[in-house]
């Protein structure tokens, strides 16, 4: 079981919920459980996030493992300038 | 358009007088080229005024000088003479544009693109300038303070042709200087301009002054009040002061871009008093 | 109606037909291929364009290509004279007095123009000639650091 | 050979990076060789010119080119009928969520024009002359609208509104009424109100922001040639070329595999020139008139037409106990990204708290549209105007509590294992090693002259990775090329030529990079978010062991011994130990020699997407003097201290933090867009847009710390972005220091500094330092 909490402005767009708890074992899972149990997400993860493991960001990484005991935030993906 | 560079001003002023569409005198050019490039003005006749060479000469005459038109801010920087008897009006030549806009702009130039904030053109009326005026039917010679009428307007007919700036002979204890007030160092239009020029007798009392601003009105203005404030003292603390209050209450400014009206007024008078005290350090250095 | 124009550039002798409209900058870059000098802004307000003409600092964008009649003009493509670079073109790579690049040419030509009158400038006179240089990227330290770093060592040379 | 991503900086293992070299484009660069966006030209090839409204909102009733398509010389006229209408919602690739529909319309109006400057129309013809007049022929008959220019009245429920189909977003239930606000976004961690409930003093204060411009010293430039059987080639400069393809190719309805891009060199960018402008009317103009287009700006379309920033309205709270712990901070943050959707307010929300380690925070933020043109990314995008608010209602509680504003930095600064409030926990970071060096800094002991403050601020960046591919090639003599797909802004390929030596144990001047154009590499990102000296330098890593490896495999089979025994030191392969055997080193130059015989040609590629970026820190130190009488604020002495975790050429990241704080200096001083009452932008030129120039500023003394990155294996964190932010809130509290006001207006303007000296005149001494005594 994951703990995943999502940050910055995802935040209000579940739904007020914000920490989900799931079985995952890469980000490609975790981000495809998340969206099954919070639809409303769905559309701001297909569009593209950025995940926090542990403090490490990862912006596009489908295989990258989670693991079980980690910290995991679902953040708004960055760019710059 | 046409382009013609003459060699001589008669053939200068024919030019002028014989084209029938819009003709424009180019000396620096570094108005002129900005206003061709935006559309502003669209000329059908461009005539080169810098290969005549009495607008390219400085010349000492009768204790005072003659300047072509079309000498550059860089040149009069390059004067020694010149710039010991009148460096305010140097130094305000030498505040427009950069290094670069210095190898080209011209007394000439800025005058003629009669801009409210033309950095010398203050200078040179309090120096007491006067332009001669070439055209059709020979020469005059005109204050300076007359030729501009209102924003990018001269009182010039189309034929004519500012030839050469000529400023006084320089009495003992006179000094002048010209300061501006601009956002950053350099590389900008003036938001307030002041040229004070004033001389003193052997007591230290200020016998003739002319103050006048720049970019606080539709024209350059001279402010007879402010100099009014500094005849007949010793241009302490109180005539300095009510030099000032003078310049601030002649302003007839706008709100624009580079300033609002509440901000030139006042600042006017900031910068006109210290114009003077520079100016009353010159003229007190100066035997 | 094209003019035809003679004139010296970078030490050798040019002919060139352009348009009266036509500003030097235009002429160098369009018809003579040399585009070492650039257009930032076409209004005297940024100096990437500058050149020498008869020896005087000037924007090219504000010449008029017909202005050169008979005239030397020096441009960036001249500053290093076939036996190696200028000091000021060494010293602008040695500290890393350019990110872009874009504003160097520009730096360079009135840089040079500096040292060849005053060869001993301070660091404000340094800052006040070039004001009409804009450079976006550096800040401008390492640029007048190079001049004046140059301008030392053209001094001992 | 694996390097220990741990090992202390400074340590002597590196031989190339940490120095500083001349970059292998130098040359061309001081000798006018190089060749940037308007340089290039072509055979037969036309010139275009973009036709641009003058009204700030109108409807295009109908455009006429008929006269222009006649004249004499012109070959091509394209409006918004030769781009296809974009459905909503359509994303322009899986590398970008930015709309589509918006890049379009962006480009080229459709319907309405949005802002003064908006492109209607373009011709190509044979002179530049030719098409300015073709271009007074095009009859555009527009119906002008109401249009908003300011944030906050763009706000109100009765302003004109840009989009009728645009429902604000992120607010329960969602809206019936269209408006400007395109979107609410909230953060939140713990609890404000508990938080305020806990302080000492409180200070709330308003700010205001003008929009600032990149301002690149190049302006937008391209060179479009589309042939007859549909392939196309473009020159132009841009920080990205591969989505500059990516996004003409949609545009145009081709293949995207068909368009080759080539970045020409780069005249700055600073975000400016990660997006589409003239590029696809290029394209199309060339399609249509069946020859090579260039399309140039002029520097006054460059600022009407490009993509500055945001104007900002921000609110801040925060609170803090007597011995000065900040106990909570709260804000409200209204970004203007002109007409479109995006503005950057979402960063500048989640950064704006960055630098505290705080129990509760709550950030709110509206992204909002005005008859602006629409903002594009500069530089840490939306975080420096959130952290010049921030940044100087935590001066104000240094000044209620008596406390050196340092000193409380460092009492609540953000430290590994603080918990952000956009959610992570920071890794390693050297936001304390900033703010310790700037205590320590002779700048912040020096005295200071009469009428002059000093001022502190800090500044976050999150920093990224990205898609990043490389190709490494040994030529025949050992000798190396790099091929990197990231356009080199400033000095990246003297980076990577350093980087690549320091793994193949070679010459610095041994390697030389170029920039690859989109057809030679698989997809880049965008050089953009301080990414490139981290992921490039990734990805250049990569290859040059993928070469090693294959270089050590070759020597164990010319030794024949087992590819364990051979490994690669100072730059050639050896036998491990004196067991593996006794051969002599076999060099690149020599492996380049054999390579025909050993298994041909000698190269490694690098295809990544670069994760685990950190984030940045850096603290500032702006001496100012004030003259009173007119309001003008000279900066006098200013100190950058940043981490850069490893700083592979020092030159080029002290150049960055230098260039970052004068353009931050400039923003905080003289930079701003000015707006008529009819929506007209006054300022387009450099002119009335002041940057500084090299007489406003000081030398910029930098400190680089580094506290290494333990996501790369040198330790590098991006830099480019951070030097932007701490500058507007530091000189802003040195104006506060030197006069005792508080200026909540940027840009701090000789006008609006009198004017708020005036005033302050008027009120008696403030006591308690304005805060509310909670």
């Amino acid at each position: 079981m994951v703990r995943v909490m999502l940050g910055g402005t995802l935040k209000s767009a579940a739904g007020g919920r914000s920490e989900f708890d799931l079985e995952a074992g890469d980000i490609r899972e975790l981000l495809t459980r998340l969206g099954e149990l919070c639809p409303e997400l769905k559309h701001r993860l297909e569009k593209g996030v950025a995940v926090s493991i542990d403090g490490r960001i990862y912006r596009n990484a489908w295989f990258e493992p989670v693991p079980p005991d980690s910290e995991v935030f679902i953040l708004p993906r960055m760019s710059g300038g | 358009m046409r382009f013609e560079a003459p060699e001589t001003l008669d053939a200068a002023v024919t030019l002028l007088r014989g084209e029938t569409g819009l003709a424009r005198p180019l000396a620096g050019g570094t108005d002129l080229l900005v206003q061709l490039r935006a559309g502003f003005v669209e000329p059908d006749l461009v005539v080169d005024l810098k290969r005549i060479p009495e607008m390219r000469h400085i010349t000492a005459e009768n204790g005072g000088f003659r300047i072509g038109a079309a000498v550059s801010g860089a040149e009069l920087g390059e004067h020694p003479e010149l710039k010991r008897s009148w460096p305010g009006v140097v130094e305000a030549t030498e505040l427009i544009g950069s290094t670069q806009i210095q190898g080209r702009a011209s007394l000439g130039g800025n005058l003629c693109n009669a801009s409210p904030a033309a950095d010398s053109v203050p200078a040179m009326m309090a120096a007491e300038a006067t332009v001669t005026v070439a055209g059709p039917d020979g020469r005059r010679d005109v204050p300076v303070e007359e030729i501009i009428a209102g924003p990018g307007k001269t009182s010039l007919a189309r034929d004519e042709i500012v030839v050469a700036v000529n400023l006084p002979p320089r009495p003992a204890h006179s000094g002048d200087a010209y300061l501006r007030f601009i956002p950053r160092t350099e590389m900008d239009i003036a938001v307030v301009g002041v040229g004070v020029s004033l001389t003193l007798d052997d007591a230290g009392l200020c016998t003739h002054a002319r103050v006048a601003l720049g970019a606080v009105a539709a024209t350059p203005i001279l402010v007879p009040d402010a100099a009014a404030a500094l005849i007949g003292t010793a241009v302490g603390e109180d005539a300095l002061t009510r030099m000032a209050a003078a310049a601030s209450a002649a302003c007839r400014p706008i709100d624009d871009k580079r300033g609002t009206k509440v901000y030139r007024i006042k600042v006017a008078g900031v910068m006109a008093r210290r114009a003077a005290e520079l100016a009353l350090d010159r003229a007190r250095s100066r035997s | 109606m094209s003019r035809h124009v003679s004139t010296t550039v970078n030490g050798d002798a040019v002919d060139f037909l352009c348009e009266p409209e036509e500003t030097l900058l235009d002429v160098l870059r369009d018809r003579l291929a040399l585009t070492g000098s650039k257009e930032g802004c076409g209004s005297g307000d940024c100096g990437a364009c500058s050149v020498m003409l008869d020896g005087r600092l000037v924007c090219s964008c504000l010449v008029l290509g017909p202005e050169a009649e008979g005239r030397d003009i020096e441009t960036i493509e001249g500053m290093a004279d076939g036996k190696g670079l200028h000091p000021l073109q060494r010293h602008f790579l040695e500290q890393a007095a350019l990110q872009c690049g874009i504003c160097t040419p520009g730096f360079l030509v009135a840089a040079k123009a500096l040292l060849d009158r005053d060869p001993e400038p301070s660091e404000t006179e340094v800052r006040y000639w070039l004001a009409g240089n804009l450079c976006r990227c550096t800040g401008y330290d390492k640029i007048v650091r190079a001049v004046l770093s140059a301008a030392a060592e053209m001094r001992e040379a | 050979m694996q390097l220990d991503a741990k090992a202390p900086i400074g340590d002597a293992r590196f031989q190339q990076v940490g120095t500083r070299p001349v970059r292998p484009d130098g040359v061309d660069k001081v000798t006018g060789r190089a060749k940037f966006g308007a340089d290039q030209k072509l055979p037969g090839m036309l010139i275009g010119r973009v036709l641009r409204s003058p009204h700030a909102h109108a409807r295009i009733r109908s455009i006429d080119a008929s006269k222009a398509e006649a004249l004499d010389g012109v070959k091509a006229v394209v409006t918004c009928a030769d781009f296809p209408d974009i459905v909503s919602g359509e994303v322009m690739a899986v590398e970008s969520d930015e709309s589509l529909r918006d890049i379009v319309y962006n480009v080229m109006a459709r319907g309405k024009v949005l802002y003064e400057g908006h492109a209607v129309a373009a011709v190509a013809a044979t002179s530049a002359t030719v098409a300015r007049n073709a271009l007074s022929l095009i009859d555009v008959d527009y119906e002008p609208l109401p249009h908003v220019t300011d944030v906050d009245a763009a706000m109100r429920p009765d302003a004109p509104i840009l989009h009728e189909d645009m429902f604000t977003s992120g607010v329960e239930p969602t809206p019936d009424k269209p408006s400007n606000i395109a979107r609410r976004l909230e953060i939140t961690l713990g609890d404000v109100e508990q938080g305020f409930a806990e302080a000492d003093f409180v200070v709330e204060r308003d700010f205001k922001t003008e929009a600032a411009h990149q301002g690149y010293l190049e302006p937008q430039a391209c060179l479009a040639s589309f042939a007859e059987d549909g392939q196309a080639e473009l020159w132009c400069c841009t920080q990205g070329h591969y989505s500059v393809r990516n996004a003409c190719a949609r545009l145009l309805g081709i293949d995207i595999s068909k368009l080759r891009v080539t970045a020409s060199e780069i005249g700055g960018g600073f975000g400016g020139k990660t997006t589409v402008f003239i590029e696809p009317v290029a394209l199309a103009l060339s399609r249509k008139a069946g020859r090579p287009v260039r399309l140039v700006m002029s520097r006054d379309e460059v600022f009407r037409a490009t993509g500055p920033t945001s104007s900002t309205s921000m609110w801040v709270k925060a609170g803090v106990t007597k011995d000065g712990r900040i106990t909570a901070g709260e804000a409200v943050l209204k970004y203007q990204g002109g007409a479109f959707a995006g503005s950057p307010v979402e960063w500048g929300a989640m950064s704006a708290f960055a630098c505290y380690d705080l129990a509760h925070v709550k950030v709110v933020g509206y992204d909002v549209v005005a008859n602006r043109p629409k903002a594009a990314a500069y530089r840490a995008p939306g975080s420096p105007m959130s952290a010049y608010a921030v940044e100087s209602v935590v001066d104000e509680l240094a000044a209620a509590i008596a406390m050196d504003p340092l000193e409380l930095r460092l009492k609540n600064a953000a430290r590994e294992g603080t918990q952000a409030a956009y959610g992570p926990k920071f890794g390693p970071n050297g936001l304390v090693a900033t703010l310790e060096a700037a205590r320590a800094h002779d700048h912040y002991q020096a005295p200071l002259g009469p009428g002059q403050g000093r001022g502190v601020a800090s500044g976050f960046w999150f920093n990224f990775g990205g898609e990043t591919c490389v190709s490494m090639n040994v030529a025949g003599d050992g000798t190396v090329t790099l091929s990197i797909g990231t356009p080199d802004i400033g000095g990246t390929r003297a980076a990577q030529c350093q980087i690549a030596a320091e793994e193949l144990g070679i010459e610095y001047g041994q390697v030389r990079a170029i920039v690859a154009d989109t057809s030679s590499l698989g997809y880049n990102d965008t050089t953009g978010g301080s990414r490139v000296a981290f992921a490039v330098g990734m990805a250049t890593i990569q290859a040059a062991r993928a070469i090693i490896e294959d270089l050590c495999g070759r020597a164990a089979k010319i030794w024949d011994i087992s590819p364990d025994a051979v490994v690669w030191e100072a730059g050639a392969a050896r036998p491990a130990s004196p067991n593996a055997g006794d051969f002599d080193p076999l060099t690149l130059a020599d492996f380049a020699k054999a390579a025909a015989n050993t298994g041909g040609p000698i190269a490694g590629h690098s295809e990544i997407n670069a994760e685990g970026a950190g984030i940045s820190f850096g603290t500032h130190i702006a001496d100012v003097e004030v003259d009173v009488e007119t309001g003008r604020v000279s900066v006098t002495r200013y100190t950058v201290i940043q981490d850069a975790g490893k700083a592979i050429h020092p030159g080029y990241v002290e150049g960055q933090y230098q260039g970052g704080a004068v353009q931050g200096i400039g923003w905080a001083l003289n930079e701003e867009y000015i707006y008529g009452e009819d929506g007209r932008l006054q300022n387009p030129g450099f002119l009335d847009y002041r940057i500084p120039v090299a007489s406003d500023v000081p030398m910029i003394d930098t400190v680089i710390v580094e506290v290494p990155n333990p996501g790369h294996p040198y330790g590098v964190r991006g830099v480019g972005e951070t030097p932007i932010v701490p500058p507007l809130a530091a000189v802003a509290n040195a104006v506060k220091d030197a006069t005792g006001v508080r200026m909540t207006t940027l840009p701090m303007s000789p006008p609006r500094v009198l004017q708020a000296l005036d005033e302050a005149k008027d009120v008696p001494a403030e006591g308690g330092a304005e805060g509310s005594e909670g």
